[in-house]
């Protein structure tokens, strides 16, 4: 029974009916099998281009949305978001283009020592997480953006963000400076955080535990 | 790369420019440290910045410690390194290149071509900042479904939770632990002033034997205990005694303390 | 500026943005003064007709829902738990730092008696496994995180759990918190654990019976 234009229906009314985003293996367990959800998603999205709630997708997953142009209506709905101080924008534009970034990274980019409560908010706020670790010496901890970011800004992933193609072509988005690039940098110098060795050795917690166990390795 | 370099000396010049009032008003607060401050000052030469004259730039920067000195002595050390610094780069940049580089530095022209291109990527880092504050923003700018109650569909597929909230949970624990282990709520205690207060008041009311307990005043789910209570009301007692206020009699060990006003005697 | 289609718009935002049904009343508080609202409404329901959403008047108050045909699909609740109690999430993180752990670890680390679900519910969703047994009286079992819980954290082993300086960097250890507290290393072995036997397995909670018959004879 399901034609294309059902399942556009459906989708309309999943997507209406969601409480949040949804991608389209959520649309697709929802859905009569073998549905064309892309085709629909599409149809859907031309069928709703201009009007006063737009179809719009966000990190990857897809919700309706009322026009950006009619926000001055909207002044029951507004929140009253936390405002960012410039420190937290600025730190969040660094984690969002450059990452994963490493603490170290958004001070050499900012020239600054990273004041406390600027990443906590970000994490805090759930626009960043912890990626991972870097394979380099002391392995430090890597930032990312979350989808809740990507959800918040409106973007589609991280492809979108604006200008970031022209960044990237003019070099802009390089972490690396050459290892002869001497402007003084306050972040190395007051460096309060762990003591991290230059021992590069796979030593994993090394910077954390202070005690090396041989003893795992034997087990 | 060498149109990087400035013609030579030309002091005249960079007096001319930390004295002319291109230099900037001296507001640390606002900056950013020195790196902030280089990217504001390399932002009024309004040239690219990949083409900015560093030598420029520094005379500019150095003026505005000196001002700054003048002003709070105590500037960080940050400003103060990157000026010295600068200092250096500057005069490398204005001496003429003689021959093959002296010794393992690397060439002035690059280092300053770096610095140039370490402003250009924090401000377009700024630029970046101002681009996504610039997009409809949920909850600002774009909304979507209001009512809750028409919200029925969830996505189940996503667990949440990311290491940070492993982390808060793993410290709110052993927070929570460490609170358990090392402290135990204070106990309140009744004042002894505030007691003998109460009994003063009492004492019309004392003309006849009344049991402490009784005396006492009765406890309240917060403030001090029945304990406390009971402890100054006796401490508080025993020294109206001692003033001949009050006569306290106990019939044997452990039993009830009786209290009752003195008469005074007429 | 404001024609009919704008008004058109203005209302299907207002409608989708609001959290109840509006009346006639409210739109026209909201929208631009000598809007016809009643013509764009009929406009709108008309655009809205056949749609898998549709404008509703209630009571005098209107406002969108889902086609009543697809009702079918907005039954469908799963139940998988996706956000992890607080419980569970404490007892993940003690499982995750102070792996293997037994069950009374955990709970003197939390203070409470564990509950069975918890313990429960991360087994069921992979995040955790028995690991061993633990060389004690009663020879407990003993916990410890999956792959899956790894790949969840984007982790690419135990050693890259985040650890007291990356815990001090975030903001988690205030000022008064001992200055030498250290996370412990999951990666760290313990002697006096023994591996599960295969009969273990479906046992989940014998160890806490005390009930150990002797049957395991491994010492």
């Amino acid at each position: 029974m399901s034609g294309p234009a059902d399942t556009e229906r459906m989708i309309e009314a999943l997507l209406y009916a969601a409480a949040e985003p949804l991608d389209t293996a959520d649309l697709a367990a929802r859905l009569p099998h073998g549905a064309d959800i892309e085709a629909a998603l599409k149809a859907l999205s031309a069928r709703y281009a201009g009007a006063g709630v737009e179809l719009a997708c966000v990190a990857g997953r897809w919700r309706f949305q009322t026009a950006a142009d009619l926000a001055f209506l909207m002044t029951k709905e507004r929140e009253d978001p936390r405002r960012l101080s410039r420190a937290a924008q600025e730190t969040l534009a660094i984690i969002a283009y450059h990452q994963p970034v490493t603490r170290a990274d958004i001070e050499s980019v900012r020239g600054v020592q990273a004041s406390r409560g600027t990443l906590d908010t970000l994490l805090e706020l759930g626009m960043v997480r912890m990626r991972g670790r870097r394979r380099s010496p002391g392995r430090p901890v890597t930032y990312g953006t979350t989808d809740a970011f990507l959800e918040h800004y409106g973007l589609a992933g991280l492809g979108d963000l604006p200008g970031a193609g022209e960044m990237r072509a003019a070099g802009l988005l390089d972490l690396d400076f050459p290892a002869d690039f001497a402007a003084p940098d306050p972040t190395h110098t007051l460096e309060d955080e762990d003591p991290l060795e230059d021992d590069d050795a796979p030593q994993f917690h090394q910077d954390f535990l202070g005690v090396e166990d041989g003893a795992h390795r034997g087990s | 790369m060498n149109a990087l370099f400035h013609p030579p000396a030309d002091f005249e010049a960079a007096t001319a420019a930390a004295l002319d009032d291109e230099a900037l008003i001296v507001d640390l607060d606002g900056y950013e440290g020195p790196l902030d401050v280089l990217l504001a000052l390399a932002r009024r030469q309004k040239v690219d910045l990949l083409k900015l004259s560093v030598t420029r730039l520094a005379e500019q920067y150095l003026a505005f410690v000196r001002q700054a000195r003048t002003r709070c002595f105590a500037l960080a050390a940050d400003y103060l390194v990157m000026a010295a610094w600068l200092a250096y780069l500057k005069s490398r940049l204005l001496l003429p290149r003689s021959g093959p580089a002296a010794g393992p530095e690397p060439d002035a022209g690059e280092v300053a071509a770096r610095l140039a291109f370490r402003l250009a990527k924090l401000d377009a880092v700024r630029q970046a900042a101002e681009a996504l504050k610039a997009r409809p923003v949920l909850g600002r700018d774009v909304f979507t479904r209001g009512d809750p109650q028409a919200v029925r569909i969830v996505s189940h597929r996503r667990l949440e939770g990311d290491l940070y909230a492993l982390m808060s949970a793993y410290v709110g624990q052993k927070k929570r632990e460490r609170d358990r282990c090392y402290r135990p709520a204070p106990a309140q205690s009744y004042p002894l002033d505030d007691a003998r207060e109460r009994l003063r008041e009492l004492l019309p009311d004392l003309a006849g034997w009344t049991s402490l307990a009784a005396v006492a005043p009765a406890q309240r789910d917060s403030g001090p205990r029945r304990a406390s209570l009971l402890a100054s009301t006796l401490s508080a007692s025993l020294e109206m005694v001692r003033e001949g206020d009050l006569e306290a009699r106990q019939i044997d060990h452990f039993a009830e303390i009786w209290l009752r006003a003195r008469k005074v005697a007429a």
